[in-house]
């Protein structure tokens, strides 16, 4: 029987997953403060790689995980090279633009490659549930839970407690600046690009395997992502994790009591409804102007 | 001589029109060097030039017996350089404390000692470290500018109109702070727009005019000349 | 991305006109287009072979360009593929390239039932036939002449469906569920008004799955809530296999009856044989079982020719495309005599006989596909044909 | 007229429209018929979509959902109710522009990345809508059998017709678009883009702006929506969606976010872009995307930005004729009644985060006088006239301005009541010139309206009277010879001039200047302090922010003295001077001589 209590689980194990797709995309808003929309599409390349690797070898995501990150590592610093520095001095919204086309020539180099059907990746560790008493919750859900805790988790000590997480913070508040104070700004952009990316890949090879990987997979997920960021409060890690459990919980738990359309409706309700009361988002964004 | 700083005709242009022609000057170790000239005379763009934020078009640019042309601005930061710039462009969502830790290449403890040299220099930040850069008023944003640019333990410091927007009183503090910053051992260009108070300050001065040096000599010298009198001193 | 405005095809050269033409500042120099062709006739495939429904359509594209290689009587055809993007407005924009372009004799297109109603007035403007196996019930209702349809209608095979899970199955507390698409939309009514004709009222009907649903578990636990003894199911391939695969690992053990997206080889790649076992679906054919000599040796020969394996959707559309060719060799010159021959004429194909209803639907045959669990190949449990798929 | 022509890239234009309407009518074949009518239509809705992302500066993501609200209504209403298309085209410009005006009020107080989700969740909201409400909109399959264009019984059933209706249709717009961005209105959107505060502080009302463009943006899309429907006979959801949203993106910057030629040219190359790329097949939309990206890094204004650059480049640019020099003054702002004291402020209290940047200021002005307000950094004055302008809303406290309690007014309406002021920092757009920065001071005061920018028939009478009395605040403030500069391009201390001169053309009571001598050399400081003067001369209230004190003494009657939010001394400047609070904390004491005095005036 399917309690109350498993679709609470089973949205809090969505939410991590939705969790870590926005864990990268609030990574490069918090380095760059772009908005970087082919993040979704990232995600999908996450999820062919570990497709790709393994068919290659039939072994589980777990050993070749790293290898995940830091192909997408390279990846992203290409995305930088491509969509982000020749656009450096440029409004904000060339870059939405650009890496939206970007996320455009990915999801398209994506049909060439693998074509245009859903592939599964390997589980992390085993497929199969494992059961809590009445609860039963598959060991990949929970293998992304724990992941997904853990590089939230280092992420905001990142920012929050390290020297490299303050100059990431100096550099997308003022790159020029950030230089003048002796920062290598562009490594810094380049690195940040790379780890968002594989950051993305990570979050992509966990979700391939429950939920399959295919060419326009990533767009919902775009949208996600910066929902959850946005509803949270801009740049908030924690805002962000709030907002993927938001999404997660109308996608799970509200839509048992009603259809899944009016379970998306009443989403993107709320999410309005939240702007009329609290335009900064749930946890308020933190740099204001002086006039 | 082989000063700290040297440049040798530098020219820059902002598109069809030249900000500096040939400007040709040097700051020793140990030195005060003041800048002085009416606004747009082009004493912003030098230091822009020096730092990297602006390709000169021609000329040397030499730091500690280097030419630092083809070095990105982190590059010449780190080799030494200290940089205080107009407007302060404190970092606004960082606290006081994060914006000096950033410029602080160093282990964890020496980081700690020179924030806490910043804020016995600037005991009003040290009251406000927590706060972030933003809703610091504008003269605690200036003291944060320079006390972060001392952060790198420069051997120069360039300081932009650190006056500007400042109350007499605090603008004299600044100035007066200076003559400590170079007993330390740290080289000062100063841009200023109060003349006499910049020459009181420094040993020697240099005077643009439209993007051209057009005096040059020990500050003593330059407070008798008659186009500064006239120019400047109001008098 | 799948709402490109238009199509072009790449043997013809005109974009370069206007390649050179915005270049000298945006004036389309003419040039003229009326090249003359050598082959015999002109038969344009107009598929959405990139987009969501790149799969289908490619299948269906290889089908049309197997019997287009093979036109019987020596006829050389020439049949340059314009691309629709899974799009009606790129639908009717490349039907509308397609058929601009010299003298077609009819065209074989899209799948996709939402392109398809986009393409028909284009047609009927142009007054060519169009070759087609989408299986929009309303594309054969609306009167338009020029529409032929080589694999059966959803509102036959949907009666198929619905009779085996009633008069086979036994069911009769059922949970009806379709995806947001085109496809599920559709196919979902015309499933619940048969399933009402046969005096059974589902006890669970949702419509609402969007296509990038992932956690099925409110859906299942309705289901389960609402007493249903079997699932019966009408989507594209991807939320369908995460509803199979999301109540097999939650231990429901009704019996899922899905529409024929899950046949696809793509598809069944998605499971671990065991998570198909009682899993069945309907299929118009089903060429990877390889149930008769000839369609064995057409599966073969594609399998060959593509290197992939076959499905019903490339079986239709080549015996549809074959008929047409096959009747052109007959005789037929136009457009108009292959409308009237396509009308009245039989054709022995690979997968059935086609005979036209005085609509433009040839094709009456489907079957019903079962998994047993041990492979991801199905076994035929049920052939519909004709007056089976029809209900009162 | 031939000047017109010969003007920025008119001429080229002409030529290649000229060219286009040969190729329609000579050559085309029924396909180029299509295609060229499709990028008509997305010419339309790019039109629309520049107001509010190309002119407000809004990434508005719901430029599509208006597009496919409008091909819905049509959809529906002709095949539901057998309409024709005079009664289903109003209605479908109607309806997006009703959801505008609904959804507008709350959704456009948002900023950037939230104004961008907002508009996206609207977008997706009735996207969902058009799929389940399936009874009447078709649901996926959407609603086949729209009739062709037919106007009162003249049907358009022949391709070429519909060609020209539709580009008829695009003229149209084209002339709106024209009309509403050419004169002074057009200006007030690229300043209210550029600075948010100035335009505030110069009497714009940024929600009306914005508004106006969001509801401009909306009928353009339903618009073209609704010939969409008419041209492919069916309505689906792929009309409202992001897909479609991405391509209206993409052709706006491709073409250019604010150039009229840009929306038809973005719509014109997209369009084919994906025509000659088509023979890559699956590669075709990699190819397309690449080419895309590539004009956006190396054509930042778009094409026909790049195009106007080009020309610039081979044929130089001439800053065109100043206007005449003929003295108008801008007129005052009317005084409202009877009262004391121009400006009072009594107990004005405002926090920032637990620090009082402001506790219990009061103080009052006389009409005409000038009034130094100096202290300590951090003691709070440029706080003080963000309150009095209206930037700031302070926590207590009440602020009276001849008469009128105006605390916590909106800043454009305490600009329009005649207060004006300059920044601390300069807030100039810097790619226009001088003359149209002062200019812009009108666009608030005089009242450029959507509706008067479009019925204005010949030369924008609004805009040559803001240039004209532009002119005669440049003449007040000494920078005629530089006016037709952008003011990017001019050294620091004219650009606080022309602030200056921006602040006097809104014909104000009152006066702030925030630091007006800040980077001015003694010489030039003396100068300005004279020009002061006159403006008091004239009646003009000035209050003075400044550190400098040699130009104070030369110019304020009066001095305030502010130190951690309160007000420590006012009276006359030489009291005030030897007031030993203020030496306290503002002159420093043991300073060997009052510097700043001992510099004297000459």
């Amino acid at each position: 029987m399917i309690t109350f209590l498993q679709l609470v689980i089973n949205g809090l194990a969505l939410g991590a997953a939705y969790a870590l797709v926005a864990l990268g995309f609030v990574f490069i808003v918090n380095a760059t403060g772009a908005v970087n929309f082919a993040h979704g599409d990232l995600v999908m390349a996450g999820g062919y790689a570990a497709v790709g690797l393994g068919s290659l070898a039939q072994i589980p995501a777990v050993y070749f995980l790293p290898l995940v990150a830091v192909i997408m590592f390279v990846l992203g610093v290409a995305l930088a090279l491509l969509a982000y520095f020749p656009l450096i001095n440029r409004p904000p919204s060339t870059v939405f633009i650009s890496t939206l086309l970007c996320g455009i020539i990915l999801q398209n180099a994506f049909v060439v490659l693998f074509g245009p059907q859903a592939h599964a990746a390997p589980p992390l560790l085993k497929s199969g549930v494992a059961h809590f008493g009445e609860i039963e919750i598959s060991v990949q859900a929970i293998g992304t839970m724990v992941v997904a805790a853990i590089l939230i988790a280092s992420q905001y000590l990142l920012f929050t407690r390290t020297q490299i997480g303050r100059r990431l913070r100096a550099t997308a508040e003022d790159r020029q600046m950030a230089q003048a104070v002796g920062i290598p700004a562009f490594a810094l952009i380049a690195a940040t690009f790379g780890l968002g990316t594989a950051l993305a890949g990570i979050a992509g090879a966990l979700l391939a395997n429950q939920f399959f990987v295919y060419p326009t997979g990533g767009i919902p997920l775009s949208v996600y992502a910066y929902i959850a960021v946005v509803i949270g409060g801009w740049g908030s890690i924690a805002g962000a994790v709030i907002g993927a459990m938001i999404i997660s919980l109308f996608q799970v738990v509200v839509s048992a009591y009603v259809s899944y359309a009016a379970a998306t409706g009443l989403l993107y309700v709320t999410l309005l409804l939240i702007f009329v009361v609290r335009p900064q988002g749930i946890f308020g964004e933190r740099v204001q102007r002086r006039a | 001589m082989s000063g700290l700083l040297e440049i040798d005709k530098l020219c820059v242009w902002y598109g069809p029109v030249f900000a500096l022609k040939d400007a040709t000057l040097s700051v020793g170790s140990g030195e005060a060097v003041a800048l002085i000239g009416a606004n747009g005379a082009g004493k912003s763009t030098l230091f822009k030039s020096i730092v990297g934020f602006l390709r000169p078009k021609s000329g040397a640019l030499r730091f500690l017996d280097r030419d630092v042309t083809g070095l990105r601005t982190e590059q010449r930061i780190r080799l030494g350089v200290g940089y205080s710039p107009e407007g302060r462009r404190v970092f606004p969502g960082l606290t006081v404390r994060e914006n000096l830790e950033v410029a602080v290449f160093a282990g964890k403890a020496e980081r700690a000692r020179r924030v806490d040299r910043a804020f016995s220099l600037f005991p009003q930040l040290a009251t406000r470290q927590e706060a972030l850069g933003w809703q610091l008023s504008g003269g605690q944003q200036q003291m944060l500018a320079i006390g972060r640019a001392l952060m790198g333990q420069p051997r120069l410091l360039l300081l932009d109109e650190p006056s500007l927007g400042l109350s007499p009183k605090l603008a004299d503090e600044v100035l007066a702070g200076i003559r400590g910053i170079v007993k330390d051992g740290t080289s000062v260009l100063l841009a200023e727009q109060n003349v006499g108070k910049a020459l009181a300050c420094c040993d020697r001065a240099y005077v643009l005019e439209v993007g051209k040096i057009v005096l040059a000599g020990t500050a003593a010298a330059l407070r008798d000349t008659e186009e500064v009198k006239r120019a400047f001193l109001g008098g | 991305m799948k709402n490109s405005a238009l199509s072009t095809s790449w043997r013809d050269g005109r974009q370069w006109r206007y390649g050179s033409a915005v270049m000298l500042g945006l004036s389309l120099v003419a040039l003229s287009s009326g090249l003359a062709r050598s082959a015999d006739a002109y038969l344009p495939i107009v598929m959405p072979i990139t987009g969501f429904l790149s799969v289908e359509g490619g299948s269906q594209r290889n089908g049309a360009v197997m019997a287009l290689e093979h036109a019987p009587g020596g006829k050389t055809i020439d049949y340059p593929v314009f691309d629709t993007g899974t799009s009606a407005t790129g639908a009717a924009t490349a039907l509308d390239k397609a058929l601009s372009n010299g003298k077609p004799i009819a065209a074989a297109v899209s799948v996709f039932g939402t392109e398809m109603v986009a393409m028909m007035p284009v047609a009927a403007e142009y007054k060519v036939p169009l070759l087609t196996i989408s299986g929009l019930a309303k594309i054969t209702e609306s009167d338009n002449p020029y529409i032929f349809r080589f694999l059966p209608n959803d509102r036959e095979i949907k009666v198929a469906h619905a009779r085996y899970v009633v008069e086979k199955l036994k069911k009769t507390k059922i949970a009806l569920i379709s995806d947001t698409t085109a496809y599920g939309q559709g196919g979902f009514a015309l499933l619940k008004e048969d399933f009402t004709k046969l005096g059974v009222k589902p006890v669970y009907e949702d419509s609402s799955i969007a296509p990038d649903t992932k956690d099925m578990s409110p859906l299942l636990a309705k289901v389960k809530a609402s007493g249903a003894d079997a699932i019966v199911v009408h989507s594209v391939a991807a939320p369908m296999a995460l509803i199979v695969k999301q109540a097999k690992a939650a231990g429901i053990t009704l019996p899922i009856i899905n529409s024929s997206s899950i046949v696809e080889p793509t598809a069944t790649a998605l499971f671990e044989p065991a998570e198909l076992k009682d899993v069945c679906a309907e299929t118009p054919s089903a060429p990877e079982t390889r149930a008769t000599p000839k369609i064995k040796e057409w599966a073969d020969a594609y399998k060959t020719r593509f290197g992939l394996e076959p499905d019903g959707l490339a079986l239709g559309q080549y015996d549809g495309v074959m008929m047409a060719l096959t009747l052109i060799a007959k005789g037929a010159k136009t457009p108009e005599d292959l409308r009237a021959a396509l009308q009245k004429e039989t054709y022995e194909g690979v997968a059935m006989t086609y005979k036209s209803n005085g609509k433009g639907d040839l094709s009456h045959d489907a079957e019903i596909v079962c998994w047993d669990g041990t492979s991801r190949i199905p076994k035929v449990v049920e052939h519909y044909a004709g007056p089976d798929m029809v209900l009162k | 007229m031939l000047s017109w022509f010969l003007s920025g890239i008119r001429l080229p234009l002409v030529l290649a429209t000229a060219a286009l309407a040969a190729d329609a009518l000579f050559f085309a074949n029924p396909y180029d018929m299509r295609i060229l009518t499709l990028c008509g239509i997305y010419a339309l809705l790019v039109l629309g979509f520049q107001f509010v992302f190309g002119h407000a500066g809004a990434v508005s993501l719901a430029q599509a959902t208006f597009f496919g609200i409008g091909g819905y209504i049509t959809g529906i209403v002709a095949t539901h109710f057998g309409a024709g298309f005079l009664v289903t085209f109003p209605l479908s410009i109607a309806g997006p522009v009703l959801l505008a005006v609904v959804v507008g009020v709350p959704v456009l107080k948002l900023e950037e990345h939230y104004f961008s989700l907002a508009t996206l969740g609207i977008g997706l909201v009735v996207l969902l809508l058009a799929i389940q409400w399936s009874d009447i909109t078709g649901g996926t399959n959407g609603l086949p059998g729209i009739p062709s264009i037919d106007l009162a019984g003249l049907v358009l059933s022949d391709r070429r017709s519909v060609l020209y209706f539709v580009w008829g249709l695009v003229i149209v717009g084209c002339l709106i678009s024209y009309q509403v961005t050419r004169g002074l209105y057009g200006q007030a959107f690229h300043l209210m883009r550029e600075d948010r505060v100035a335009a505030s502080a110069l009497g714009l009302n940024i929600a009306h702006l914005r508004f106006a463009a969001f509801i401009l943006s909306a009928a353009y899309g339903g618009a073209a929506g609704a010939l969409m429907a008419h041209v492919i006979h069916v309505v689906s959801p792929e009309n409202l969606d992001l897909a479609l949203m991405v391509t209206c993106l993409t052709m706006t910057v491709i073409g250019g976010r604010t150039r009229i030629a840009g929306a038809i040219l973005g719509a014109i190359l997209i369009v084919h872009l994906r025509e000659w790329f088509r023979v890559l097949e699956n590669y075709y939309m990699i190819a397309y995307g690449l080419a895309a990206l590539s004009v956006l890094i190396l054509a930042p204004y778009g094409l026909v930005g790049a195009i106007e650059r080009l020309r610039a480049m081979l044929f130089g640019r001439s800053p065109g004729p100043k206007p005449p020099s003929v003295s108008e003054q801008a007129p005052q702002a009317a005084p409202a009644g009877h009262y004391d004291h121009i400006l009072a402020a009594e107990n004005v209290t405002l926090a920032f985060g637990g620090v009082r940047a402001l506790d219990g200021v009061s103080f009052t002005l006389r009409d005409g006088e000038i009034v130094g307000l100096i202290g300590p950094n951090g003691s709070g004055k440029t706080t003080l006239l963000n309150v009095i302008s209206g930037l700031y809303v302070c926590d207590q406290g009440q602020v009276t301005f001849r008469g009128r309690d105006i605390t916590g007014a909106p800043a454009h309406l305490i600009s329009r009541r005649g207060i004006a002021r300059t920044f601390q920092h300069i807030h100039l757009v810097d790619d226009l010139s001088a003359l149209d920065n002062i200019a812009l001071a009108r666009a608030g005061i005089d009242g450029a309206g959507l509706l008067k920018a479009i019925s204005t028939v010949g030369h924008d009478r609004l805009l040559e009277r803001a240039r004209r009395i532009a002119m005669a605040a440049a003449e007040r403030l000494g920078i005629t010879s530089v006016v037709m500069e952008p003011c990017g391009g001019l050294p620091y201390g004219t650009r606080r001039r022309v602030e200056v001169a921006r602040a006097i053309a809104t014909g104000p009571a009152l006066v702030l200047l925030d630091e007006p001598a800040a980077g001015l050399n003694e010489q030039e400081q003396l100068d300005l302090a004279e020009r002061i003067k006159t403006f008091a001369a004239d009646g003009i209230t000035v209050v003075v922010v400044e550190h400098n004190l040699v130009f104070l003494a030369a110019l304020a009657e009066r001095l305030i003295c502010l130190d951690r939010g309160k007000v420590i001394a006012a009276g006359l400047p030489d009291a005030v001077r030897r007031d030993p609070a203020v030496i306290e904390a503002y002159l420093g004491l043991g300073a060997s001589e009052p510097i700043p005095i001992a510099a004297g005036a000459p």
